[in-house]
């Protein structure tokens, strides 16, 4: 046992960006949260939480399994590994009404192609929809995550072509135009409580919910996290600093990830 | 009245346990509405080559996920239209052929019909209950209702709230691959399940391609739709590489890191074309050609 | 083998009520024909008729069981029977959305407390609604199987409690108020085809869809079936004679119900 | 927002596996929408008796098909309102204390609120899905509408067709019965499967009794329902009784028609439920006093 707090002791406690991305938002899950995942950081976090702090949070993919418990990070939605470890596999249809619908997710985990400051997210087109620039995948589940889930949280790396002051197409609601408008939409969830950046963490302001830098990552700068937006960033009063991975936190990762 | 089965009844009708070639030749026709579904495991790849071996036209493509064998398809320009909520190559990134074609109109102009996920589910769904539309929350504060017709809004009458309603989706032929035929030509499948169910109900005409045909279905399997709803059965062993067929081979990941090299340049995928679909008698010549399958 | 023709023979050829009603309704069935079946003598005709003519009928009972083939007669509509020796089972949401509702059933098998000279189905009450001389059972999956089924077989006793001229409650449409207002109230199926009494069978006249009484089973005048209906009963000008039960019928049907 | 689940989140919740009793002396108070539902299967008897034993009284009581168990709650008093689609004791008749009570309003008056099947599904799937209702095809011609509020018709935003709506259906407690849970508290369950999983889903909470815990499920199990959406689980061997429990035990089908003598009279029924319910502690005792019941 001696061995391995040793080990642990002497991770490299370097880390990329993926990799704190990845662990904040780990720590924002807890034992008993129902987590709607899509692949990529999302899952990789939410099997971190589960591996480290969380043993008992819930992940559910839009294939249709719940309550996966995957030994390896799946390389898509439809892996395999993720039906033979769930509690249940149901069809889509049955995901999309039965679990998500119902409000029985409690954190949806989106990223997205672009991102505007009340947490709106773009994955459809950049430029016109009938004549675009970039055409990007389109929706698939975001938008009934982003409308059905309590909360939402967001991964994406911050700079000024993903962090825009208007989005040309918005696919996924987050609070929409800003104050209570995503609730007058109709709108069943909260909406997005994080967006977690290559560079810090924003939350939405209460009132207005308009999205405010509180945290920057170990390392990072004001003026790195304002000249990566496209919009006038507007800093927490009491701006905290992200606590640096711990070599648990960093271990479990590189082992999860095969890296 | 509609009814969704292979043929009026009267007579009894099983599924002709075919060839893949057959199958489309009958089933498949120019200007129809196709779709070839499956939730990134039991895609039906083998099928949409034959469909561009076919070289069927003008087709209407509708699938969830339009991944590889989608943008094979439109590529080869087989659809003048797809319907869809995701169109991408999973974990790789884009589909060069279907950007191709939406950005620059190349091989020609793809017409598109966009959704969500959600509400995809629920147009198969009500398409495969006989209902005109289905119901969801969603939608609303989107710009999908701008730019798709077949969105738009329904009020509860009951407590006046307003909700999104999608119209139905009823293709003229389902596409799908399962592990299993029976000899009766049912039909059984498991692992993650998708909406081939709802894909096959929802379409007047149907095909099933599936690995191997048994005398006793396998304890996993889930899901069974009975011969009656089946048009036709073609046994494609690996019939949905590179995606998998749970219990049968795994996800082959090597070939969709490599497709997006193949599919970048209209060049280097027209020889792809030629040489693995053209070219090629059936699935089988193609998977001949593809090295280092992974078994199970 | 000449034992067994002999024996066959030997049959005892005079039958009941329910044994006549259970053949003749058997026979109106064929190989492929999809049929939604309630338990009595719907269950009892349909395997019946798997067992002799149409082995390759398809039962499909509401319970959720399809392609059911049970080596005894199901005691209700949820017998595990069905279950062991289905092709699928399903939920019963399922049942009714996507394989009812959706036109796969081609022939919807019913019985009643009342019908109308329209073939319209009262299940429900007796009396007035609120404050009832009979509480029937109740809707079932009666009005589905009425409305959506691509013709539907009624199988019921010919008295004037039971062959009313108006209906205290419509529970399942028939022909509705006859000729085309059936259709114009946008039902999907048919409508009755065929009502099979203990005296004969009625079906709906051309046009008018009016029950009318083709066939008078054998021994039965149209006496019985003139006093056993409610309403002033027209008699089809080309009257039939039921064909008499088979010998092999009739052993079939007493070996399937154990008697 | 609508959550259906047992409560909110936060901390990490399992299901109790508790006693019946105190699963019903928490979850099931008066003036609750109950549901009790299994479809000629897995009926859970043994927490009817249960709500009648603790002596709750204004239940709505909803269930598709109401039969034994339901006439046991109606002649008891439990109920001031039912809302159902076929009220019947299968293969033998009428329900006497159900009729009793709607006919002659004893032991009290008790509202009903009639539906089809079909239309009881689709609002017990509207009300899993977090819907305030569901669209079918049926009740046009009927008079159900002229005596249900919960009917009404609504037009296809796309087609104009007139179809039928009803409202969803959100008991205050699902209560099913299943042959597995498993020790994380996940629910397993296999055979005729009916409107179970919707019942649960579309309540606020849920009782579930079980044959049995197991280490695995059998792998003849096709619905789970994850420990997180039930509130409390009960193990009550033959909970089903009379009703079967596909694997376990048959039906008692000469219990069914007994119940049609004893029910038939007030003074008979009333004695029943003395000597079998209040008298009793729990299932079990009833059980006992009921002779040569059916092995598997």
């Amino acid at each position: 046992m001696t061995m391995v707090t040793q080990l642990d002791i002497e991770t490299d406690l370097t880390f990329t960006a993926d990799e704190i991305m990845t662990i904040v938002a780990s720590r924002e899950l807890s034992d008993g949260d129902v987590v709607f995942v899509g692949i990529g950081i999302p899952s990789t976090a939410a099997n971190l939480a589960r591996l480290t702090h969380a043993p008992k949070v819930v992940l559910v993919y839009e294939s249709g399994t719940i309550g996966t418990k995957p030994t390896r990070p799946p390389l898509s939605i439809g892996d395999g590994e993720l039906a033979e470890t769930a509690d249940a596999v149901v069809s889509v249809p049955e995901i999309f009404a039965y679990w998500l619908q119902a409000g029985r997710i409690d954190i949806g985990f989106l990223g997205a192609a672009q991102l505007d400051r009340w947490g709106n997210l773009n994955t459809t087109v950049v430029g016109d929809y009938d004549n675009p620039t970039v055409r990007l995948p389109g929706a698939g589940g975001a938008p009934e995550i982003a409308f059905n889930a309590r909360k939402t949280m967001v991964v994406l790396r911050q700079n000024p072509r993903a962090f825009v002051d208007h989005l040309d197409f918005i696919t996924s609601v987050g609070h929409y135009e800003g104050h209570d408008s995503r609730s007058a939409l109709g709108a069943a969830g909260g909406g997005p409580s994080i967006v977690i950046t290559d560079i810090g963490v924003l939350r939405p302001e209460a009132l207005t919910n308009e999205l405010v830098l509180v945290s920057l990552h170990p390392g990072r700068t004001i003026d790195e996290a304002v000249s990566g937006t496209g919009w006038e960033l507007r800093i927490a009063d009491d701006l905290a600093t992200t606590a640096p991975p711990t070599a648990a936190e960093l271990a479990t990762l590189r082992e999860l990830s095969g890296s | 009245m509609r009814i969704f089965r292979p043929s009026t009844r009267g007579d009894y009708l099983m599924p002709t346990i075919t060839t893949l070639r057959d199958a489309v030749a009958e089933h498949v026709h120019d200007g129809d509405t196709v779709a070839l579904e499956g939730f990134t495991h039991l895609i039906p790849v083998a099928a949409g080559h034959e469909i561009i071996r076919q070289r069927r036209r003008d087709l209407r493509l509708v699938r969830m996920t339009p991944d590889i064998v989608y943008d094979q398809m439109i590529g080869a320009g087989t659809a003048s239209s797809l319907v869809f909520s995701w169109g991408g190559n999973p974990g790789v990134g884009s589909l060069h052929r279907f950007r191709d074609a939406i950005e620059k109109g190349y091989p020609h102009p793809l017409a598109i019909e966009e959704h969500s996920h959600g509400g995809m589910s629920v147009r198969y769904s009500a398409g495969a209950s006989g209902l005109p539309f289905g119901v969801l929350r969603g939608y609303t504060g989107t710009y999908l209702p701008q730019h798709t017709n077949s969105i738009s809004t329904i009020q509860c009458p009951f407590t006046g709230e307003s909700l999104a309603a999608v119209s139905a989706l009823n293709p003229d032929v389902g596409i799908i691959h399962a592990q299993q035929a029976d000899r009766d030509g049912n039909i059984g499948f498991w692992g993650i399940l998708g909406v081939q169910k709802e894909a096959v109900l929802a379409s007047r005409r149907s095909i099933v391609t599936v690995e191997e045909v048994v005398d006793t279905f396998d304890s996993r399997v889930r899901v069974v739709l009975p011969s009656w709803v089946v048009s036709a059965i073609a046994v494609v062993p690996r019939g949905a590489h590179p995606s998998y067929a749970h219990g049968y081979y795994e996800r082959d990941n090597s070939y969709y890191r490599e497709w997006d090299e193949i599919s970048r340049d209209r060049n280097s995928f027209d020889e792809w074309l030629q040489h693995h679909v053209y070219d090629t008698e059936d699935f089988a010549q193609h998977l001949a050609m593809t090295p280092d399958l992974a078994g199970v």
